[in-house]
């Protein structure tokens, strides 16, 4: 078993940004989405941090990226939640196919 | 004489019909504005010739003034005139002024219907003086909503679905044009000034491609088979004075620019197209003839023999020879005053008998000899009676035809001489079902002939026929030189 | 110090609108009486503000990159959002959080403005999050409304993905380049499978902004269910600052895909304005409708920007200024309809000419503008888009859009036949307010009077030019 | 100069009394109209008098010969290169003949009509229509360019048909004017193409030119058009055909004939103007214009004209022989006349000097101007008293109508070619050129001829005596002193018109031509016409049932008469059922449901499309981002595969 190397890394994001996909596409409840969602930015972060680890170890930019990822991934969320709380409090459910009203 | 006058009126008409507070002075306002236009295109005609005949120079473009506009983009206000505007500026006046006085008898939202009259008229004025081909489109669609309005609002019958058809139909001409121009601008050195335009050598590919575009485009608007469609039941859903501009003018537009864009400017994608124009404009005219045969509405059958007529002047385009050519434009202005008397007749018929199914009608000879009369004045000029205009110029495109020695062309020729047959045969069946025959007085209505303003109206119309028909060779001076110059680009092929 | 303040002076403006708000919000002054018209004069004082002391330069170790050109595309917004601040009048007025939708209406137009001036991925994936956020809360800004809270979610749940979709991207693009500042990108891009698809990545994120097909489906479903000043937001403010971005993004980061883009560019062009027509057709919800226009609009805008050129930010700046006028009027029309009786649909504008002849005359001026129809200033909009699309494209694809003018015409002459239509649908009075009034007949004038205005272009040229 | 200024004036006079009446017919002129336009016709018939005696007395004779003078010559309308239409007067012979006749005739129909339209409604308009066909005739004869000769040809043809119409309430009037109308409308199309092919050759639409480049032989214009051939037959054979073709439809030959009987509608005194004098002989006149094309370039068309002729002069006599309405019984007549005026010119053969046949041709044309228009006149009094057109219900009327009887039994013997009578002299010399030139056509005019003696003296026999009519209660006057003017000096005209030396006048060079006269030569077919009016005497002179048994007896033959040989319905089943149902039907069809079907199909489809898209729009974010992800997967594929 060798080291883990760059591309070891951009498989595993690849596989959890599409895992996070998956789970957007076919999950019903809201924050599972937005679950989800926070997958895919994750996988985001890890490339960023892998390519600045083994590609450009001399910049650090990767790395700020993804704080701030995280940073803006978390006000995201919060108002992600609160969107889905009003919506709760409309349509009495956090089922996305409850909330279909608006079509064609 | 500044030839913005041309516009400015019709504005200045627009604008005072706003903030005019009654009907009554509505219609006053649009009768004395279309009069003053009708008195400056006169007047233009007059200075025209005087200034041709001081230049010396015939083809010249006379009148010029150019302003920027949006000048980094190629676009300014380029306005001149030369024969055939100053012929088409006439025709558009003198349907305008009997337009108004022909929609007297509105009276539902009168000052909206005469303000979109005014813009509809304006559309045409522009269009015809634009000197940029950025002008003339934006003239050409600025009578879009105009006529949309017109019919959906004024019109009857199944007006909504005629007034879509109308439009979208046009719209789809107007696309093809609107690429034509596009693709002349990028390719002949990025300007839209016709005159510079004229200049540049196309290469044939390109001349054949967007003479295609440009002249099914404007076809659209004149009425080429098969995009005709929009004619009958945009003309007949349309209120009078509406189905008069329609048929008088919008389809003019399209032949104008059919020649003095398309043909002028390509004059090798003419020369490549000029079989299949002839071909179908010979269809045009002998199936727009038959076609008009089973017409049973009045409006119907001046509409389909409008796009019988019209295709006449297609027809003498696609002959390419000097008198063709010249026929064709006497064509349009003749038919464009003669097709406005008709749908005015009809509309007052209309308004009298409150139908226009022939079979509904007869004997009118004696309720309302006037109108009768007029009705049948029109019907001999659309037959191409001597002494009327019809006559001149259909014998001078059938004329100029002929001088084409193929049996091709030959054939086309009397085949579309053959449609003169038709012609009568229709025009006489409408006339004596509903001017002969015993009166059948309807009902109620107590049937009055025309009024003061109808018979002016009537009279107006007649006169321009007459005028044309018995003197036909004022209307050929003017429009010789331009004519030849086209001819002189093709011929230089 | 001075350029500091002299090239953020439109994001410091905005800065200063949001602590006005804030302190009012905190004094309790957030009252609709006192608080609109003064934001209404402030917008108008910040637009103008806007228009003056405009000048170019860097800023943030080079993040921030400012220029006459972008000063004034964030003037335009200004404009924008000062006419929306005057059409919306009754309903901001109604609102009870009045102070919180400027605040975040005013957040997001600094996200946008940062976003124009970003000169680095960074600073471009914060002003956009900046930019959309609010929105989304916006969106769901009708209380208790079932179709404005899923808006809200459908919209959020949509952006992230989309971020999260461009995040990937920018990725993607740091691993290949090693940089994330915009103008050392393309010199370090190398021929990599993944270049393409990041950049596709990239793509999408700006075609998702700009609601173009198949990226658009978000649109209709956000546009109806949000209220219509947010909407209209969306539509204008937003599209066009994402339009402006797109076009500079487009010249700065991807010039050595050029080849491979426009083909891309020229397909979504044709499909979003062929599926946008087609959907637009059958709209019975004004707002719905709207959205489907706007996303043909988009199209067109589209079309202008595959000729990938950098004289396409005249024609794309030009015509959102008049697509300002024309939409914003539109909106606002709808606006006044949908809060003075909840009315939305075609049937209930039946007769409009007849009830209110001012509100009519607006509504169908900018739809004529929308439809490109002369003399409205859409016509000469529309022209130069075509124009500049055709300038690189083929004569059978201009061709294409062309028709397409038809499909649209037909579905814009539907309403305005409706509007005109003699029926006594309604006999209730529908009464726009003093300022809205004042804002349509703005847009009115500006619909009429801006094709006309030469000088307009030519600057708007001249400002192109030194890009 | 003063010659231009005469004529000119002839020709405006007619134009006056058609514009004042037609503009104030309704208010200034409308019980004065009819005297107005009388007036102007006097003027405009003495100054052609004076100018006819100016022309053949005073300056028309120069150098042995009738001159050709183009008096006004105004360009009208420009075509290209040489081909012009010209407005002008071409005085020769022929049209200074013409000139008088038309004038004269027309002078004593509007004087006729004063008393015959009395009381009519319209009575104004009737006038106005009078003198435009007047002016437009005159127009016609005095045409110096073929084209112009086309314009008032179309005029003659509307006059005509506005007094086919006059009485519009009634349908078969309104029906009998638009079938005039369209039937010579076919005609001038072919016309029409004729004068482009000739002109075309000629290089030139002035008759002049025509004539002498198209007849100069070895010329260059006839080279070339020589060489040009269609469907095996050079072109100016077919432009000369063509042109014969419109000469055909306007006089009214077979098988282009069937509006004449049915333009019997009109009044009666139109039918005398228009429908026997002047318009119908307008072809006659054409063929005569451009006689030395048919007979030198084309003789193969000009013989082909000549059997058409001979087919309508018997066709028409003997459908006339079975016709109960008086007019239309004239109208047959007429058609056989012309065709044998036009026969004359058919058999014509050009020779150097002047031409027989042609004179024959234009004397006849001139002498049956005078009896047939006076038949018709008499024809209108026996109507008028009668108030019915069969002749079935005349007779016996010699005792109420002395006057109209002396007039109608002159004309009579005229038409039949009775010595001394005018009809004698010109159908004499039809006979000897067709005689000469052509013995089978002579043999088929002389039976014509007894057939025409028969058919007219049945009408007279039927009509003046036979039985007697039941008296008319109220005394009712034979004619007004005014309305007698005109048949005096019309029936002066058919007694002496012979007498006038024609040949001296009007030949076809301009030459004069000495008069023959051999007795040997007159005698068969004058004892042949004696010969039918004996049958005629014998059948209907008294009240009888002779006539019934024949009719009986040959029923077939009879039926086929009285229909007009089926022409009609020929004609009938070709416009109502291949050209209305067939070809019309099936082009409106073809626009409403093919070129107008693609437009509402293309706006149909489009729905369609839209609302196939629908699902598209699903309304569930979770699919949104789905497509999202395939867009971009797709444009990925999409450009690695390219």
């Amino acid at each position: 078993m060798t080291e883990p190397g760059l591309y070891h890394i951009l498989t595993l994001s690849a596989l959890l940004f599409c895992t996070g996909m998956y789970g957007f596409f076919t999950r019903r409840n809201l924050i599972t989405l937005l679950m989800s969602v926070e997958l895919m930015l994750n996988s985001v972060n890890l490339n960023l941090v892998a390519f600045d680890r083994y590609v450009w170890p001399e910049k650090t930019e990767g790395l700020f990226f993804s704080l701030f990822i995280i940073a803006v991934a978390a006000a995201e969320a919060a108002l992600a939640i609160a969107i889905i709380i009003h919506l709760y409090r409309t349509h009495k459910s956090i089922d996305v196919q409850e909330a279909e009203e608006l079509k064609y | 004489m500044s030839l913005l006058l041309i516009l400015i009126i019709p504005i200045l008409t627009a604008g005072a019909v706003l903030l005019c507070k009654t009907d009554e002075q509505v219609k006053w306002t649009a009768l004395a504005g279309s009069l003053a236009q009708l008195g400056v295109s006169v007047a233009l005609y007059f200075l025209f010739v005087r200034e041709r005949a001081i230049t010396g120079q015939e083809s010249l473009i006379l009148f010029e003034e150019r302003y920027p506009l949006l000048s980094d983009a190629g676009i300014f206000l380029h306005v001149g005139a030369d024969g055939i505007t100053v012929g088409m500026i006439l025709l558009t006046s003198f349907v305008l002024a009997a337009g108004v006085l022909a929609s007297w008898n509105i009276v539902y939202r009168v000052k909206e219907f005469f303000l979109l009259l005014l813009l509809l008229a304006l559309g045409a004025f522009g269009f015809f003086i634009s000197q940029n081909l950025f002008l003339l489109f934006f003239f050409l669609e600025l009578s879009v909503i105009p006529k949309f309005l017109l019919i959906s609002i004024w019109g009857s019958g199944k007006k909504e679905y005629s007034a879509n058809k109308l439009a979208l139909m046009l719209m789809g001409g107007s696309a093809l044009i609107l690429t034509g121009i596009l693709l002349l601008y990028f390719n002949g050195g990025r300007t839209f000034e016709i005159h510079s335009l004229s200049r540049v050598v196309f290469s044939d590919r390109l001349q054949q491609v967007v003479f295609a575009l440009l002249f099914v485009g404007f076809g659209v608007f004149t009425a080429l088979f098969p995009f005709h469609t929009w004619v009958p039941d945009g003309h007949s859903s349309a209120p009078t004075a509406g189905s008069m501009f329609l048929a008088g003018i919008s389809m003019k537009l399209g032949g104008f620019g059919c020649l003095k864009i398309a043909m002028y400017l390509l004059p090798e994608g003419a020369l490549y197209f000029s079989h299949i124009i002839i071909v179908l404009s010979v269809i045009g005219i002998l199936y727009g003839a038959l076609a008009t045969m089973m017409q049973k509405d009045l409006k119907y059958i001046n509409a389909y023999s409008s796009v019988s007529h019209v295709a006449f002047s297609l027809l003498g385009m696609g002959m390419l020879t000097q008198t063709a050519i010249t026929g064709a434009v006497m064509q349009m202005i003749s038919h464009g005053v003669m097709t406005a008397l008709f749908f005015a007749v009809i509309g007052m018929v209309y308004e009298r008998t409150h139908t226009r199914m022939i079979q509904e009608m007869s004997g009118l000879m004696k309720t309302m000899p006037f109108i009768a009369t007029v009705f049948f004045i029109s019907g001999l000029c659309s037959l191409g009676l001597p002494g009327f205009s019809g006559f001149v110029s259909e014998m001078t495109v059938l004329t100029g035809s002929w001088e084409k020695d193929s049996v091709f062309h030959r054939t086309v020729t009397i085949a579309a001489a053959a449609s003169l047959v038709v012609t009568a045969v229709y025009i006489l069946r409408a006339t004596t079902k509903i001017m002969m025959g015993p009166p059948q007085l309807p009902g109620e209505n107590a049937v009055t002939d025309a009024n003061t303003k109808e018979r002016s109206a009537a009279i107006l119309l007649t006169a321009g026929i007459v005028w044309i028909g018995l003197f036909p060779a004022w209307l050929t001076a003017l429009i010789k030189p331009d004519v030849q110059q086209i001819m002189k680009r093709i011929a230089g092929l | 110090m001075t350029d500091f303040f002299l090239l953020l002076k439109n994001e410091l403006g905005l800065c200063v609108l949001l602590l006005f708000l804030l302190v009012m919000k905190i004094s309790g002054r957030d009252n609709a009486s006192f608080l609109l018209p003064a934001m209404q004069w402030l917008l108008l004082f910040n637009f103008v503000f806007s228009l003056l002391f405009n000048s170019g330069g860097r800023l943030f170790g080079g993040m921030f990159d400012t220029s006459p050109l972008l000063a004034f595309q964030k003037a335009i917004l200004n404009l924008a959002l000062y006419l929306s601040s005057l059409l919306f009048e009754s309903w901001l007025r109604k609102s009870a959080h009045l102070a919180e939708f400027f605040l975040l209406t005013l957040s997001s137009l600094l996200g946008f403005f940062l976003l124009i001036s970003s000169a680095h991925f960074l600073m471009f994936y914060l002003s956009l999050e900046l930019a959309t956020l609010p929105v989304a809360a916006l969106a769901g800004f009708a209380p208790m409304e079932k179709r404005s809270s899923e808006a809200a979610m459908k919209m959020i749940l949509s952006a992230a993905f989309s971020s999260a979709v461009l995040l990937f991207g920018i990725s993607l693009i740091y691993g290949l380049a090693g940089t994330l500042y915009f103008k050392e990108v393309p010199a370090a891009l190398k021929e990599h499978p993944l270049t393409w698809l990041a950049v596709l990545f990239l793509i999408a994120a700006f075609a998702f902004k700009l609601s173009v097909v198949p990226f658009h489906l978000w649109t209709a479903d956000v546009y109806e269910g949000a209220p219509a000043s947010v909407s209209s937001y969306l539509s204008v403010i937003s599209k066009g600052a994402v339009a402006f971005v797109f076009v500079s993004a487009l010249h700065k980061i991807f010039v050595p895909l050029k080849g491979q883009i426009q083909p891309v560019l020229l397909g979504l062009t044709l499909i979003t304005i062929l599926i946008g027509n087609l959907f637009a057709l059958r709209q019975q919800n004004i707002k719905r409708f709207l959205a489907f226009s706007s996303i043909t609009q988009a199209g067109y805008i589209l079309f202008a920007i595959s000729s990938l050129k950098a004289e396409s930010f005249t024609p794309v700046i030009y015509f959102i200024i008049i697509y300002i006028f024309s939409n914003l009027a539109a909106w606002s029309v709808a606006s006044v309809m949908s809060s003075s009786a909840g009315k939305e649909n075609q049937h209930d504008y039946a007769g409009l000419y007849y009830r209110n002849r001012f509100l009519a005359v607006a509504l169908v001026l900018s739809l004529v503008s929308l439809a490109g129809i002369p003399p409205a200033a859409g016509f000469f909009g529309k022209w130069f888009l075509i124009l500049q699309g055709a300038s690189a494209a083929k004569g059978i694809i201009t061709v294409f859009v062309a028709l397409n003018l038809i499909l649209s015409l037909y579905y814009y002459l539907k309403w305005i036949w409706v509007v005109f239509q003699n029926t006594n649908a309604g006999s209730d009075t529908i009464t726009p307010t003093r300022m809205e009034k004042t804002g349509l007949i703005l847009c009115v004038a500006g619909i009429l009077l801006i094709g006309f205005w030469g000088d307009l272009y030519r600057y708007i040229v001249e400002l192109v030019k030194p890009f | 100069m003063i010659y231009t200024v005469l004529v000119l004036l002839i020709v405006l006079f007619p134009l006056a009394g058609f514009l004042f009446p037609a503009l104030w017919g309704r208010s200034l002129f409308k019980k004065s109209a009819g005297p107005l336009t009388v007036v102007l016709m006097t003027f405009s018939f003495l100054l052609s008098a004076y100018f006819a005696y100016l022309y053949f007395f005073e300056f028309g004779y120069q150098q042995g010969a009738y001159r050709r003078f183009l008096f006004p010559d105004i360009p009208w309308l420009e075509f290209s290169g040489a081909l012009a239409i010209r407005m002008g007067a071409y005085i020769d012979a022929v049209s200074v003949m013409m000139l008088l006749t038309v004038t004269f005739v027309s002078l004593m129909v509007h004087v006729y009509s004063l008393w015959y339209m009395k009381h009519q409604e319209r009575y104004a308009a009737y006038f106005a229509y009078l003198s435009l066909f007047t002016f437009s005739m005159l127009g016609l004869v005095l045409s110096s360019n073929i084209f112009q000769m086309y314009f008032f040809w179309e005029l003659v043809g509307v006059s005509s048909f506005l007094l086919i119409g006059f009485y519009y309430q009634k349908p078969a009037a309104a029906a009998a004017a638009k079938k005039a109308f369209i039937v010579t409308r076919f005609a001038d199309v072919g016309f029409f193409i004729g004068i482009l092919i000739l002109s075309f050759s000629a290089g030139s639409m002035d008759f002049e030119t025509i004539l002498h480049k198209l007849t100069t032989p070895g010329s260059d214009a006839l080279n070339t058009a020589a060489a040009q051939t269609f469907l095996g037959i050079s072109a100016l054979s077919w432009g000369a055909a063509l042109v014969f073709m419109g000469a055909a439809g306007k006089s009214a030959l077979f098988p282009l004939h069937i509006w004449l009987p049915d333009a019997m509608e009109g009044p009666t005194p139109v039918s005398a103007l228009i429908h026997a004098a002047t318009m119908v002989v307008a072809g006659v006149f054409l063929i005569a214009r451009l006689f030395p094309l048919y007979a030198i370039t084309v003789p193969g068309v000009q013989e082909f004209i000549a059997w058409v002729s001979a087919v309508t002069a018997l066709m028409a006599a003997l459908i006339a022989c079975v016709q109960t309405d008086i007019k239309r019984i004239l109208a047959f007549s007429t058609m056989s006349q012309i065709g044998l005026m036009m026969l004359s010119l058919g058999v014509a053969k050009y020779e150097a000097g002047p031409v027989p046949g042609y004179t024959a041709s234009l004397f006849h044309l001139f002498t049956h101007a005078l009896f047939k228009s006076l038949l018709f006149l008499c024809a209108g009094i026996m109507i008028h008293f009668v108030h019915n057109n069969s002749i079935w219900k005349m007779g016996g009327l010699r005792k109420y109508l002395p006057l109209t009887h002396l007039f109608f039994l002159a004309g009579c013997l005229a038409i039949s070619g009775i010595p001394p009578f005018s009809g004698f002299f010109s159908k004499e010399e039809i006979l000897l050129a067709a005689y000469r030139n052509y013995f089978p056509l002579y043999v088929l005019v002389l039976i014509t001829s007894a057939v025409t003696a028969f058919y007219m003296f049945r009408m007279y026999f039927r009509t003046f005596w036979f039985y007697n009519l039941k008296g008319p209660t109220e005394k009712e006057t034979e004619i007004e002193v005014p309305a007698l003017i005109p048949l005096v000096l019309l029936a002066i005209g058919a007694v002496l018109g012979g007498f006038i030396p024609f040949g001296n006048f009007v030949t076809s060079d301009g030459h004069r031509m000495p008069f023959h006269f051999d007795v040997r030569f007159s005698l068969l077919p004058v004892i042949l016409n004696l010969a039918g009016i004996f049958v005629a005497m014998w059948f209907y002179k008294t009240k009888n049932k002779r006539s019934d048994i024949v009719q009986e007896k040959a029923w077939k033959l009879y039926l086929l008469l009285s229909e007009k040989f089926y022409v009609d319905h020929l004609y009938e089943f070709i416009t109502r059922k291949v050209i209305f149902q067939v070809i019309g039907r099936s082009a409106a069809w073809f626009d409403k449901n093919i070129v107008d079907g693609m437009v509402n199909l293309s706006g149909e489809a489009t729905q369609y499309v839209s609302a196939a898209f629908r699902k598209l729009q699903s309304g569930k974010v979770q699919l949104y981002a789905l497509y999202f992800l395939l867009a971009i997967l797709a444009l990925a594929l999409i450009t690695i595969l390219k």
